[in-house]
């Protein structure tokens, strides 16, 4: 029996032999990787970067953010600066030449990595085929059709009006690769663009993608040789991978550890506001919801301060209006709403709340305060966050009961009507532009417009805003939509987004760009030895 | 100095419920040649007593006394010795041949694994058993040890059993309950199995059994045992034919041929024994002694018994 | 190595012994179970006892003593929101035990109803259950319980639903057998011969036969049953967050783990110990009850 | 026993079958339209609702339009005939590849955590049964009860708190080297450890209590013989029976300690997916689970069949 029961272990332990010995050969490149970065062996520039989601597909048609931002291999028409002002990319150029037209004028001295240079023709074939692959894109840019005028000359027809569709040209999905692409039957092989960076291989089975430099990139000199991103999506991970030096670039690890690791010797940790903004909407459908003394009385009661610096651990600020401070077209006047119990519970005395039955909990006619908070966990701040609000509105005598659930189930809930409160953080610059936010979220048929809000005065200052060409002018209209709704609070806004960019000392001269969708990595990037 | 010589020997079983009084001061010689019977109820002791004398009885198990086999004291010597005693000198047909044979493995293998240790040739030894099976009048023996025991016969188990003991050439043959648990025919087998390894082998033999009848046939001397304690030694005829202890009589009572007579009441707990004699509660001849002194074996017309009628 | 006639020997003492004392006394005789019990006990006081008694509110924050190592009043110390350890874990054992409780229960009744069906009645009956029961088994538990809560949803009821879902198998196989195995026995036919109805046969001969091997199982299995409500909540989709409960609390404190591992280690710890408790009584009673089975473990 | 082997087969085959619809409409009636969360998880992010138009698109590229069971014949279909599982909504690419992708890994880790299982408690249990009630066998016992009461992804954490935090010996999550593969191992195999050492010790004792071993020392074998050639083999029976459900477990548990190490397996693919509603994928990896789990019991059954001449003639 012994000799058969070793048998087994022996068909086991041979079926896992193998595989683990391919393991081990995989392990060691890893490991020279490591060696390359920490820069004993060679005097090769390789970074490694810990990337905050899973790393599943290399296109940039969906997965633009990894390809045009972190991995920085192809690049947009358009770019932006720290202002979310925008700036010539790929295009020098461009203007809307009538409400349904734009024209953009392209760099003449720009090469695919495959050597080829790019046309007009390139642009047209990657933005058409964006335009099938991601429903998103083609609903963003309405786009009508494209015509080539000359080699370095677009003109683009819109379906309507729309004002922002230069601003789509800096969403990274719409970056531009070349033909070459894509294999004989149109299927997508590896991504050819014109960044600084050209894409060398991507391992499936580890999802680990690598990049190296592009010697002729038409934007100058490229800071390193290699850079590898390793798909991470749990922050513990990253830090600790970061402390083990298997890392020397990541962003994101717990908001809890930022400070302890900057304090780590040879590693710092940079913060920062992202276009993103954690969001309470309410449900105007419910009775006591709908009353905005309510809404302003939550909105007082909640200590922005105190959430920022203990939930978030700084990561993030305070939130006023939809847009950060630092965006050209904010509303500057607003300020984030302080806490104010006694406020608070005027408004909702005044709303007609008050505990009759002394359980702590506010009535009226009955009915007690009570609110269901759902929220998700994909973003670590937000079941804590959650948590913490439910408390602080205890205090005023609203009962809320905090749930973590998955996002479909949010959107079920909130389609059905069934639904009081939902914590979420929401993107406010897709497109740097303040009408898509606006527009989306105010305007009584906005698509992201999920409280039900509806002020006509707000629905025309879009609607006018979306035909003025002047700048200035159209912000104009934004910052009366931004004074409004801060009054009103349909959504209530508790605090911007943060990024807490973690990287090794001998990482330098990287520069944090607000504009990017979570993170970008600039050409300009080095390791100094 | 006899051949086995078992003097005074306790086993005592220590459970959770306390210590178990399994035999009980037990003496008998046996000499070479002879076929020696100890008969009782089960549950007398009589099993432990094999198990004593092949050192096979549970950690639990506190023994004393001495058991001499041919000027060796078997209690006493090391495990290394004892294990060349067992198989070779001494060997055992268990009770329950079912049970005793592994059912895993292919009879060969059982049959062969002693003689490696023995140190004698595979082969020579599996012949060796092949004609012994043979002259057990079995038929095709070679197709037997290629079988499975579950693909056997509860007789042709225990014909297994006896030609490998057998074949270990040993000088004293334990035969532990042959005839347990088998009907009316197979214990006719059983009988002329025995008969025939008396006659053709001679090899003196301890036949543990609570079969009166089987003892008849095949036993030169027996003793007869109760609740642990010997009551009754002597030459087969005598014991059975007429006895002299109480119990005895009562076993032969209790046979369908002399009217089976029951034997009431139940034997005694073997935790704390009452200090009279041990048969008093269910003895018909009892007197007020019986009920405080215990009985001391005395020789009687040729046999010793354990009891204050003699 | 104990041999035929030994047993037989032990087992007579041990008929004598019986009569002295019945099960209760076989019970008090392993100190180990007597042990656990006592302490399930306690937990049952504490998960009973909670909600009634006045402690404060285990969810109330305290941003400014957040992350603190055990201390005085803190005696566990507090969590990533200030909340006390100690408090959590008590409110916890409410969570658990009664979702527990209520997943034996609900597996209990159909694993018994459908496996005492299928084995009473045989046949084409019993075929179909058996496979259904099968495959049902054929699941790993906690990826189909996984499956079925991301379509459930959160929230105690739909937790305890799709862990009956994956228990009542085992009970109900195990049932089939045990009817298997008494429906052959006289009383059962004498009963059928006098004409008793099948639900009465069941009522009065199958269930009560049978059940106490079924109830030995479930307490075994509770320990696994608290072991999955804590694995689905670690993975995010068990209960919503104002409800204290262990996995739960593990998964949040996760990533405190170096800052302050006590919101990993306490809640772990917690669970170990009650799933240990169960398994103790569980095995204990199995042992007294039949001590010739090891059955538990092949389930 | 021919007929024996066809009728599991048939059985694998319809359990197979009631996985596939169980899962493919369990899936369906998920929280959350399939086409919105593909467009979701895919290319407009969690929090971003989507509009009718972009649905529309998403069905009609994955079409999702048709009525649900003309979708499962399709999926069958072209399961069965092409061997073409779907598409991956989040990879983008056939699920056929995604898996034998991750197939590995999972194998990997399972083979390796069973191996660790079966030998430690395979020895640990006979020890025990051979120091029955000495303190070694106590502790043996005290530990094992640990084992099998301890979360899975609890004695993962401990782990990576202890070697890859404070040790720094193994890096803390990952995939390709041994070093990686230790922590994901070790966690996965404590329990079937535990439970598998619990059988052999008191399947080890039963056995020993058996007649024929008795017989065996009658016959003067020595004690290491004994136990190696006939103790071992009869007492290897139960163990080989739970070997099944053991595995069973570990690709249970192999979702959570996956998910916890990063392991690019079966397991964590599955977690993703469901929570992506990546439909295709959560089938395909439920689907292998469960072949998987039947595939090793029916060896199991092979096995014991094997082993125990009873059955096999019998």
């Amino acid at each position: 029996m012994k000799n058969k029961i070793l048998s087994i272990l022996l068909v086991m332990s041979i079926l896992a032999v193998p595989v683990l010995m391919s393991g081990c050969t995989d392990s060691s490149q890893s490991i020279d990787s490591d060696n390359n970065n920490t820069g004993e062996s060679s005097s090769e520039q390789t970074l490694v970067l810990g990337e905050m989601w899973d790393i599943e597909n290399i296109d940039p048609a969906s997965a633009g953010t990894v390809i045009c931002e972190k991995a920085a291999v192809t690049e947009t028409l358009v770019a932006a600066n720290p202002d979310f002002s925008l700036e010539p990319g790929l295009a020098i150029t461009w203007k809307q030449v009538d409400n349904l037209t734009w024209r953009f004028d392209l760099r003449q001295d720009v090469k695919f990595h495959d050597g080829s240079m790019m046309t007009a023709e390139d642009v047209k074939f990657s933005l058409e085929r964006t335009m099938n692959e991601n429903p998103r894109v083609k609903s963003m840019s309405a786009i009508d059709s494209i015509k080539v005028i000359d080699d370095h000359t677009l003109e683009i027809k819109t379906t309507e009006t729309n004002p922002i569709l230069a601003g789509v040209m800096h969403y990274p999905d719409t970056s531009i690769i070349s033909e070459s692409s894509l294999d004989e039957n149109g299927n997508f092989v590896k991504p050819v663009g014109t960044g600084p960076y050209s894409f060398e291989s991507f391992n499936e089975q580890t999802r680990v993608l690598t990049v190296v430099k592009n010697k002729n990139w038409w934007g100058g000199s490229v800071g390193l040789d290699k850079m590898v991103l390793k798909g991470m999506p749990d922050p513990n991970t990253r830090a600790m991978a970061i402390e083990n030096g298997e890392l020397d670039f990541t962003v994101d690890v717990p908001y809890s550890e930022t400070d302890r690791i900057d304090a780590i010797e040879g590693i710092n940790v940079e913060k920062y506001s992202t276009p993103r903004v954690y969001t309470m909407d309410t449900n105007l459908e419910d009775e006591a919801l709908s009353d905005e003394r309510v809404r302003k009385a939550i909105s007082y009661a909640i200590n922005r301060d105190d959430i920022v610096e203990h939930v978030l651990y700084n990561v993030g600020s305070p939130a006023a209006g939809p847009f950060l401070p630092s965006m050209t077209w904010a509303n500057k006047d607003l300020k984030p709403y302080e806490q104010d119990i006694d406020k608070a519970e005027e408004l909702l005395s005044q709303a007609g709340w008050t505990d009759t039955d002394g359980d702590g909990i506010r009535d009226k006619d009955g009915k007690s305060l009570e609110f269901e908070l759902l929220t998700y966990a994909a973003r670590p701040g937000l079941p804590p966050m959650s948590e913490t609000i439910a408390a602080q509105l205890k205090d005023i005598g609203i009962s809320v009961s905090p749930q973590v659930l998955e996002w479909g189930a949010i959107s079920d809930k909130r389609e059905s009507g069934n639904w009081d409160l939902v914590l979420a953080a929401y993107n406010i610059a897709m497109v740097p532009d303040p009408f898509y936010v606006l527009n989306n979220w105010y305007t009584t048929d906005g698509p992201d417009n999920t409280p039900g809000y509806s002020n006509a005065e707000v629905d025309s200052l879009v609607e006018e805003a979306k035909y003025i060409r002047d700048l200035d002018k159209r912000y104009e209209k934004f910052n009366q939509v931004e004074e409004i709704v801060y009054e009103e609070q349909p959504k209530i806004l508790i605090a911007y987004y943060g990024c807490a960019i973690v990287k090794k000392d001998s990482v330098k001269n990287y520069v944090f760009d607000p504009t990017a969708h979570d993170y970008r990595v600039n050409a300009g990037m080095y390791i100094e030895k | 100095m006899s051949y086995l010589n078992v003097s005074s020997v306790c086993v005592d079983f220590l459970t959770e419920n306390g210590s178990v009084k399994a035999v009980n001061d037990i003496s008998f010689e046996m000499n070479k040649g002879e076929t020696f019977g100890i008969i009782g109820e089960s549950g007398s002791g009589k099993s432990v007593i094999t198990q004593a004398i092949l050192r096979l009885l549970p950690s639990n198990a506190v023994v004393s006394g001495k058991i001499f086999f041919e000027s060796e004291d078997l209690l006493s010597i090391d495990n290394k010795k004892m294990r060349q005693i067992r198989g070779r000198e001494i060997s055992l047909i268990p009770q329950n041949p079912a049970g005793s044979l592994n059912p895993l493995l292919k009879n060969k293998l059982q049959v062969a694994e002693v003689f490696e240790v023995m140190g004698v040739n595979k082969k020579e030894g599996i012949k060796s058993v092949l004609g012994m099976l043979k002259n057990l009048l079995m038929k095709e023996p070679a197709h037997i040890l290629e079988n499975y025991p579950h693909e056997l016969s509860g007789g042709m188990k225990q014909r297994l059993l006896a030609a490998m003991c057998l074949s270990y050439k040993p000088s004293l043959l334990v035969a532990d309950e042959p005839t347990k648990g088998l009907d009316s025919f197979s214990k006719k087998g059983t009988l002329d199995l025995f008969r025939h390894m008396k006659r053709e082998h001679g090899n003196s033999m301890l036949v543990i059994t609570h079969d009166l009848d089987f003892a008849l046939e095949i036993c030169d001397r027996v003793a007869v045992m109760y609740a642990g304690q010997i009551v009754e030694i002597g030459a087969v005829t005598n014991v059975l034919k007429n006895p002299s202890h109480p119990y005895t009589k009562a076993l032969l009572n209790a046979l369908p041929r002399n009217g089976l007579i029951p034997l009431n009441g139940h034997t005694p707990s073997r935790i704390n024994l009452p200090e009279g004699c041990l048969f008093y509660t269910r003895c018909n001849l009892r007197s007020d002694k019986c009920g405080s002194e215990r009985p001391v074996t005395k020789s009687n017309k040729g046999v010793i018994v354990r009891c204050h009628l003699y | 190595m104990i041999g035929l006639e030994i047993t037989c020997l032990q087992n007579k003492s041990s008929v004598f012994s019986l009569k002295k004392d019945g099960i209760a006394g076989k019970i008090l005789n392993r100190k180990d179970i007597t042990i656990s019990i006592l302490l399930l006990a306690l937990l049952f006081v504490v998960a009973i006892s909670y909600p009634l008694l006045d402690f404060s509110d285990p969810n109330t924050i305290d941003l400014t003593n957040k992350n603190l190592a055990p201390s005085a009043e803190n005696p566990l110390g507090t969590d990533y929101l200030g909340r006390d350890i100690l408090n959590r874990l008590a409110a916890g054992t409410t969570t658990s035990l009664s979702i527990a409780a209520g997943v034996s229960a609900i597996s209990l009744f159909v694993g018994i109803f459908i496996g005492c069906i299928s084995g009473y009645y045989g046949g084409i009956i019993d075929e179909t259950f058996s496979r259904i029961i099968d495959i049902f088994l054929s699941f790993p538990g906690i990826v189909f319980a996984l499956t079925i809560m991301g379509f459930l949803g959160s929230g105690v009821i739909n937790l305890i639903l799709a862990l009956s879902i994956v228990h009542w198998a085992k009970y109900a196989r195990l049932m089939r057998g045990q009817v298997l195995s008494i429906k052959e026995n006289e009383y059962v036919l004498s009963a059928k011969i006098i004409g008793a109805g099948n639900f009465h046969i069941m009522r009065k001969h199958l269930i009560p036969n049978s059940v106490a091997t079924v109830i030995v199982l479930a307490t075994i299995d509770i320990g696994h049953v608290i072991l999955s409500i804590a694995a689905l909540n670690f993975l995010g989709i068990g209960l919503p967050s104002d409800i204290p409960e262990w996995g739960a609390m593990l998964s949040a404190g996760k990533e405190f783990m170096r800052t302050s591992p006590y919101q990993t280690i306490f809640p772990g710890m917690a669970i170990t110990m009650v799933v240990i408790i169960f398994s103790i009584i569980g095995e204990g009673l199995r042992d007294i009850l039949d001590p010739n089975d090891t059955g538990g473990e092949y389930l | 026993m021919y007929r024996y082997i066809f009728k599991r087969m048939i059985f694998t085959a319809i359990t197979l079958f009631a996985v596939f619809a169980l899962t493919f409409f369990l899936m369906n009636v998920i929280p959350g339209g399939t086409s919105e969360m593909i467009l979701k998880h895919t290319f407009i992010g969690l929090e971003e609702s989507a509009t009718q138009e972009q649905m529309v698109q998403v069905s009609a590229r994955y079409n999702l339009n048709d009525p649900l069971y003309i979708q499962f014949i399709d999926w069958l279909k072209r399961g069965i005939f092409e061997g073409d599982l779907g598409m991956s909504f989040v990879y983008h690419k056939p699920v056929l590849d995604l898996l034998l992708l991750r197939l590995p890994a999972t194998i990997i880790l399972a083979l390796s955590s069973m191996f660790i299982a079966v030998v430690g408690g395979v020895s640990l249990g006979i020890y025990a049964a051979l120091k029955e009630n000495k303190t070694a066998d106590h502790l043996l016992r005290f530990l094992t009860l640990f084992g099998v009461s301890m979360p899975g992804f609890w004695v993962a954490l401990v782990l990576i708190l202890i070697f890859s935090v404070y040790l720094k010996m193994v890096p803390v999550a990952g995939y390709g080297s041994i070093e990686n593969l230790v922590l994901p191992a070790f966690a996965l195999s404590i329990h079937s450890l535990a439970s598998i050492m619990r059988i052999t010790r008191t399947s080890m004792l039963e056995t020993l209590g058996q007649d024929y071993i008795k017989f065996a020392t009658a016959k003067g074998l020595p004690v290491n013989r004994i136990i190696s050639r006939h103790a071992l083999k009869n007492a290897m029976l139960p163990v080989v029976t739970v070997l099944g459900f053991q595995m069973g477990a570990m690709l249970g548990g192999s979702v959570i300690i996956e998910t916890v190490f990063a392991w690019p397996g079966i397991g964590s693919l599955l977690v993703n997916s469901i929570f992506a509603r990546d439909l295709y994928v959560v089938q395909a990896c439920i689907i292998v689970i469960v072949f998987l789990f039947l595939i090793v019991n029916f060896i199991v059954d092979l096995v014991y069949i094997y082993l125990d001449p009873r059955i096999r003639y019998g």
